[in-house]
């Protein structure tokens, strides 16, 4: 009797409701609707109204803006510009980074002190970081008077103005956030694979180089593209301390120019797309090399 | 073990740098904060006199009442939008596996990934053509872009590390779904929710790109207000410059100090548990 | 709560992508009862409690409760209680507060939730500990915590999921009889999964055995123990001795490189000449004289008893337990008796 | 809000006080903020408040047009200089103030001849509201260069001399860099001040080899300011305004002085108040009386200020002595006589027109500035 | 790698800020030896483990390889092998690599590195796993990797901590076997640490009881089991029964609420009057007519025994173990025998 019922109830509730949720689909995915309207009407959106801009110029064919940027070496060179700037400040933060965060990836005291001064320069912003580097750094600033004042050399070194202004205002802001997350990737491998190796008879060195290394270089791939983002896209300061016409006019500077001074918007969403072409390009090969290394657990077993 | 660190030649190269940047750092505020008490600072080590007139100046010419104003509001809308609409989609990529649901990270990953100049001249564009830029709406909105995928990737983590099985187990006494949500989840999430958005304000008030590119008459921002002063026309005294970049900095160190009580340094960028021993 | 007469499993049936992580459980769980699903990791233990609860939907099959159909309501509706592997406490909530957790959702007069709470909370002697987070309590007082949780409700069904695993093993003896004491003092109905034979053993009244999400054997402790339905059964209750051999005529069994025929107690279906595997306990083989001479290779102390590994001229490995003092070394003369020598088809 | 009334007769007065947004893309408030708040205090029932935003020239036509586009013009008085004024009139983002309501507007009538030229220059869209003839000047410290150039020629052998030494900010930026580049054609007489492409031959040229001693263009004038009082730089470009109020301000020695290249003519510049087209007449009938107000001698007499576009009255007869004790001072300390004289005695031109202006401009940044990269 | 005759830690101290971890530990480790470090949770088993590695400094005291000073060298240059409680595998390398780190770190030849290597996968019947990543194979399989990994070098001393503590029961039995048998195959020397009792007695020659960062009792699994040296080691070997009472005259003793006086055998010094400590095994109390009349509570089945819980008319509780079939509420009389009820000091 119970099993008749049992047959006739089962039979005619179809399962479907069952099977979406045997793949995960069931009302709760609502929840991300907010988020994914919000993303779509305000990024990839705009994103393509940008490229439909781009494709509509006054006057040429679709590809126009595209043409001009790229036949204009003074357009067209600001992508090397960009990558000059940005490929050096972000390997750099990274590498610099590494060895200091293995120094200190232990517990010992004033590692919450040091780690919190050091995120201090991410809250500056770029436009108080290029004013304290040209008053530090400029000809006359503390820097070139200690320099000076110790005849280290006799004429002041000129830092600002210039690439160098802007890799180091990069170096100012990169740096930190660099180095808080590769130390957030180191602390996440298992100390123990390093004792392992140690009773195995890996030097220091071999440790770092065979276990931590090879371990880290995934996060290192990660910490490199969000470093590379942020340098990538420099704009403020490198009107302020670099050389906006000449050695720091970067692929935004132009994009800006092309928007606001000549008010050509194809050209500006061109040179904007292509700004992020580049980004991409960049991003996918590193992230292309990061899947060479090992990327699962950091743990050193079970579980 | 800091026997060892002493000893190793390594490490001396390796605090040498971390003295020479800190020694870097401190120059750079420190030329900034000297000269906003600074009176006539030529070729010297330090200014001639001190004043705290400039801090005056800069309240008065930068109209900093107004700009600090809707610095708080917007910010505030924005970490109080993104978290809204941001933690229910963390805690949805957090808890479900489901067809596109990788597609859907990557969506909330690109906005992180992109240059804010890239997009913003196209959101800009488009933002003023439903009228929306040029006005706190628009400001708020354009860094709601940015700031909605963090509160994401932020709160992902932190939910995933909260055991599954604490819900499951509120179901089985019995608790709704909004009971979980409210009596269990909610608490528990505090200070994540707390951490990311405090996180969200110190973006935001660091976000210049997309302030610049979308702020009109009220609705300027306290980086943008400083990046006119430095590079809009006419002549101003650079010390009263310095003296509101003073001011947002002292800002932004309060926040800091804030956000600091709740959340780890290392977690500032990224969220991993610290020191598994 | 209303209690049941019988809860009744029907073919539940759960799949993961494809993969059946539980096939066509039918079970019937009577009032009052302690009933232990039991074997090894990944067999769907976990499945079919979560599907019971309702916290999985099913993927085919049905439950019922008395006549009502149990598995289209959601878990906070069944009425169940549940003790977590990992406990689940509520962080947030001091030990008083999780334990009227379920209480406070059913919306109960506040003077009943003061009155009930503190019952539970003196039942699982905690009386001093109410005040505290769980972050404050050791591993045992914790899982107290979770059970006092789940029967404050008095739900009609509680279901544990290893509620023990993460004890140690002092104290998880002691929570097995406290676990049991509770389900009789309350008059308790409990489905209670676990890995351990000896807990499963020592706790239920019945045990289902499961094994890749299909159900091995359904019966008593001692049915279980002493007959188990099958060798993979057998296997994972203790027979450490599995060894390959045929049937021969008149019930006989040849037993690859023991070196002698022997007899055995045949469980299913074989016939003459079928490839068998003869299965006994360390503590069944004896180690007496006019048995099969054996070499001891490894001896290890268990307080009492001698924990030995053997091996015969021919080289067939035996696992052996005795108060006789083995060093390895020894050679000694075993006998597997025919009553405990399970015979199962290979 | 879209709905208000843009077109038609504009009222002599609004109906209701009006709340006005002022744009500031010139660093204008500095001037005339006394003379709006002055007005706003004796006229509250035309103007209820005024809220001022500063803003950088470039952008101006972006958020003015997008404003448009979008039939939400919210900036009610745009406050700029030739630039931004001028890519207005070429995108027609302006309402044409003139000569419809020049009736209301007395003050043009008294324009100083300067101003007036510079009010030409405007088209019938801009009001000038503030005038200074500007430079080309070269400042420095008397200490650090006791022979200063007094030729085109003797300031590029003094930078061949002392590499680094001369620096001035990048034009389109920068006030005094802009002098310098149309003031040269005069220097150097070209065959067509006017015409940066096919009549500055001698003036690029110049550029190109003064650029050869030059380390570092600046892109602020804030920072080639700096950079002569610390005594990185010696010799750098400046205008009246730029040579007093910094000396006021204290970024500059008080000691600086400032000298003339033989046959300057002076290259003048100007402000203007313009009004985006969107704007309700309700509004703009508030803004005509405003301006009205403005260019009263004495609100003129306010544009004094510490120097800082010296002289800066667009109207005629108004004298140092009618502006406000801190700006007399302030004139006393830090003034020239001087510059009675100079001004008095050198032509004064108009500077480029908008296109020929970013011409030059486009062509300084490939050209000079950009020098490193190739064409 | 050299091998030696004795290793000597002498007085062994380790604090960490101000809290001794491990207190003057002396031991002496003789070639060949299975030493176990045994005790609770947090009792410093793994410090001193760590400190002979090499790993943790020490704060006092010194280590003898025999004549020659250990403890000042880093852990690479002890040549010992160690295998951690979570395997600590490399994760990006294969087994193969994993298992040839040791060699290739010391330079060996590529073909003595191949062969030394491929011996060591042998040992361990990991043969077909040799090319997969640690991430790939089951948890057993992880164990023997890093089994492997410590003895492929030859070190004169392999150090394991909780090697088996993750692993379910079965596993665990195995494993106990493999690692028993590597020791003896290749001559080791091991210190391995556990707070399984059952492991410690049935695998080690030596065991060292710690508690609380303090040695309490060194000696044969068969001394430790049978005469523990304090209540504590009592407690921690499965002297479920713990019973207070006082010495009285001529060697009786007075155990509270038992109702009858009985005998023991005192450990330690203790004089008449004395409160005392009472402990038996429950596998030791006889149920047996003539003794002490006991109610059984809680019975639970243990196949071929009962553990019961039973309650003297006093309301002392009494943990006890018999192949009878008891059931709640039954009458029984046990008998506590003299020489199993070992009396300790409170
Ligand atoms: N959410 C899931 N997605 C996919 N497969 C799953 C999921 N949950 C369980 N499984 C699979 O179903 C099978 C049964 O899992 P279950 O958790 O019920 O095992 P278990 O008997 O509880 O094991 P354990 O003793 O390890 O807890 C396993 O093969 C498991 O891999
Ligand atoms: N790095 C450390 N810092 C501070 N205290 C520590 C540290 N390591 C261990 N301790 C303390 O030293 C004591 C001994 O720890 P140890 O790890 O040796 O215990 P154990 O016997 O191995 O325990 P378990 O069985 O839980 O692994 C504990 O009280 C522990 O809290
Ligand atoms: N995994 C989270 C990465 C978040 C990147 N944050 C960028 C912060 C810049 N201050
Ligand atoms: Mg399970
Ligand atoms: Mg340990």
């Amino acid at each position: 009797m119970s099993g008749l019922a049992s047959e006739s109830v089962s039979a005619s509730t179809p399962a479907v409701r069952h099977r979406l949720a045997e793949r995960g689909i069931d009302p709760q995915l609502f929840l991300l609707v907010p988020a994914t309207v919000f993303v779509v009407a305000l990024f990839i959106y705009p994103f393509c109204y940008g490229i439909a801009v781009s494709l509509q110029p006054a006057q040429g064919g679709a590809l126009a803006a595209y043409r001009a940027f790229f036949t204009d070496a003074y357009q067209r060179d600001t992508i090397t510009t960009t990558l000059a700037i940005a490929l050096p400040a972000a390997l750099f933060n990274v590498f610099a980074a590494v060895p200091i965060a293995y120094r200190m990836r232990g517990r010992f005291r004033g590692k919450r002190l040091l780690t919190t001064v050091l995120v201090v320069p991410i809250t500056l912003g770029t436009v108080l970081t290029a004013e304290g580097l040209l008053n530090f750094l400029g000809p006359t600033g503390w820097f070139n008077r200690i320099l000076l004042s110790t005849h280290l050399v006799d004429q002041p070194v000129t830092l600002t103005h210039n690439y160098w202004g802007v890799c180091l205002s990069l170096v100012i802001t990169g740096f930190p956030f660099a180095f808080l997350l590769v130390l957030s990737y180191l602390s996440g491998i298992d100390p123990t694979l390093e004792r392992a190796a140690a009773t195995l008879g890996a030097g220091w060195a071999q440790r770092f180089f065979r276990i931590t290394l090879p371990l880290l270089a995934p996060g290192l791939a990660t910490t490199f593209c969000l470093t590379f983002v942020l340098a990538f896209s420099v704009f403020p300061s490198a009107i302020l301390v670099g050389d906006p016409t000449g050695g720091t006019r970067v692929i935004s500077i132009a994009a800006y120019e092309a928007a606001y001074v000549r008010y050509d918007y194809a050209a500006a969403s061109a040179t904007a797309i292509v700004m992020g072409a580049v980004e991409l390009v960049v991003i996918s090969i590193v992230l292309g090399l990061r899947s060479l290394f090992y990327t699962g657990s950091t743990a050193g077993g079970k579980g | 073990m800091r026997g060892r660190i002493v000893a190793s030649p390594g490490a001396w190269l390796v605090w040498g740098l971390v003295a020479i940047f800190f020694a870097g750092l401190a120059g750079v505020i420190g030329s900034v904060v000297v000269n906003s008490f600074g009176v006539r600072w030529f070729d010297t080590w330090l200014p001639e006199s001190y004043t705290t007139q400039w801090y005056g100046q800069a309240w008065t010419d930068f109209t900093l009442l107004p700009v600090l104003t809707v610095t708080l509001v917007v910010c505030l809308l924005v970490a109080g939008i993104s978290v809204l609409v941001g933690v229910p989609a963390a805690y949805v990529l957090a808890r479900r596996k489901f067809p596109g649901s990788r597609l859907v990270y990557l969506l909330f990953l690109l906005p992180i990934l992109m240059p804010p100049i890239t997009y913003g001249i196209p959101l800009a564009t488009v933002l003023y053509k439903y009228g929306f830029a040029g006005h706190l709406s628009g400001v708020v909105l354009a860094n709601l872009v940015p700031s909605v995928p963090f509160v994401i990737l932020t709160m992902t983590p932190f939910i995933e590390q909260i055991d599954p099985s604490i819900e499951r187990a509120a179901r089985m006494c019995g608790a709704r779904t909004r009971h979980v949500f409210t009596s269990v989840l909610a608490p528990l999430l505090v200070p994540g929710i707390l951490a990311a958005s405090i996180l969200v304000v110190v973006r935001t008030v660091g976000m210049f790109e997309l302030t610049f590119l979308t702020a009109g008459p009220d609705s300027q921002t306290l980086v943008v207000a400083l990046f006119y002063s430095m590079s809009a026309a006419g002549i101003r005294a650079q010390q009263s410059v310095d003296a509101m970049a003073v001011i947002y900095c002292v800002m932004m160190l309060v926040l800091l100090v804030v956000a600091l009580r709740f959340v780890n340094p290392t977690q500032l960028v990224a969220r991993v548990k610290e020191d598994p021993e | 709560m209303t209690g049941f007469e019988t809860l009744r499993l029907d073919g539940v049936t759960r799949r993961f992508g494809g993969a059946d992580a539980l096939a066509g459980l039918d079970l019937e769980i009577r009032r009052g009862e302690f009933i232990a699903l039991l074997g090894p990791s990944g067999c769907g233990k976990s499945t079919a409690l979560n599907c019971l609860a309702g916290l999985l939907p099913l993927s085919g099959g049905s439950i019922w409760r008395d006549g009502t159909r149990l598995d289209t309501l959601p878990p906070e509706r069944r009425g169940f209680g549940m003790v977590f592997q990992n406990y689940a406490l509520f962080p947030h909530m001091s030990v008083r507060k999780n334990v009227s957790f379920g209480l406070r959702m059913r919306g109960l007069p506040r003077a009943e939730i003061r009155r009930r709470t503190d019952d539970a909370i003196r039942l699982v002697h905690l009386e001093e500990h109410a005040g505290k987070l769980p972050g404050q309590l050791s591993g045992g007082q914790q899982q107290r915590v979770a059970i006092a949780r789940a029967v404050v409700v008095e739900p009609s069904l509680v279901l544990m999921d290893e509620p023990l695993s993460n004890l140690d093993a002092k104290l998880r003896l002691e929570m097995r009889t406290e676990i049991r004491r509770l389900h009789q003092n309350l008059g308790l109905t409990t489905v209670y999964v676990t890995h351990d034979q000896e807990e499963a053993l020592s706790m239920a009244d019945r045990l289902v055995v499961l094994r890749a999400g299909r159900v091995q054997q359904i019966g008593s402790p001692e049915e279980v123990h002493t007959r188990p339905a099958n060798r993979h059964v057998a296997d994972f209750l203790g027979f450490r001795n599995l060894l390959p051999g045929a049937l021969l005529a008149d019930g006989e069994i040849n037993i690859n490189d023991l070196g002698v025929r022997t007899k055995g107690t045949p469980v299913g279906p074989i016939s003459d000449g079928d490839a068998i595997v003869a299965a006994i306990r360390p503590e069944d083989v004896l180690v007496r004289s006019g048995g099969v001479e054996v070499t001891v290779e490894v001896a290890a102390y268990h307080g009492r008893e001698i924990a030995a590994e053997a091996r015969t001229a021919d080289g067939l490995h035996l696992h052996l337990r005795t108060s006789q003092r083995l060093a390895p070394g020894d050679k000694v003369s075993v006998v597997l008796p025919p009553d405990r020598l399970l015979v199962f088809p290979a | 809000s879209p709905a208000v009334n843009a077109s038609g007769p504009v009222p002599d007065k609004p109906a209701k006080a009006v709340t006005l947004n002022v744009l500031d893309v010139a660093g204008n408030l500095q001037l005339t903020q006394g003379m709006i708040d002055d007005f706003v205090a004796k006229n509250s029932g035309v103007v209820e408040r005024v809220t001022y935003t500063k803003a950088t020239a470039p952008e101006l036509v972006g958020k003015v047009k997008a404003q448009q586009a979008a039939n939400r013009v919210d900036i009610d008085l745009v406050l700029t200089g030739v630039d931004g004024l001028a890519a207005g009139i070429a995108q027609q983002l302006w309402v044409s103030l003139l000569p419809t309501y020049a009736a209301r507007l007395p003050g043009m009538a008294n324009y100083l001849a300067g101003a007036a030229a510079m009010q030409k220059l405007a088209g019938n869209e801009g009001v000038t509201v503030t005038y200074y003839p500007s430079g080309p000047l070269i400042e420095y410290l008397p200490a650090k260069v006791p022979n200063p150039p007094r030729s085109a020629q003797d300031l590029l052998a003094y930078a061949k001399a002392n590499p680094g030494a001369v620096q001035y900010a990048r034009p389109s930026n920068s006030g005094p860099g802009r002098t310098l580049l149309m003031g040269l054609p005069y220097l150097l007489g070209d065959t067509d001040p006017k015409d940066p492409v096919n009549g500055w031959a001698k003036t690029w040229d110049y550029l190109k080899q003064l650029g050869e001693s030059i380390t570092l263009y600046p892109s602020t004038t804030s920072e080639t300011m700096k950079n002569l009082a610390n005594g990185s730089a010696k010799i750098i470009a400046s205008t009246t305004g730029w040579d007093i109020n910094p000396r006021v301000l204290g970024t500059v020695p008080k000691e600086a002085e400032i000298g003339t290249l033989n046959g300057f003519h002076w290259v003048s510049d100007a402000h203007y108040a313009v009004v985006p087209k969107g704007v309700s007449t309700e509004k703009q009938s508030a803004i005509l009386n405003l301006l009205a107000w403005m260019l009263t001698p004495q609100q003129q007499a306010k544009a004094y200020d510490k120097g800082y576009f010296f002289p800066g009255p667009a109207v005629d007869g108004v004298t140092i002595s009618m502006a406000p004790p801190e700006s007399q001072q302030a004139i006393k300390d830090y003034g020239r006589a001087q510059y009675l004289q100079l001004i008095a005695n050198n032509p004064i031109e108009v500077p480029l027109e908008a296109s020929a202006l970013v011409a030059a401009f486009d062509r300084w940044d490939r050209e000079i500035g950009g020098s490193k990269v190739k064409k």
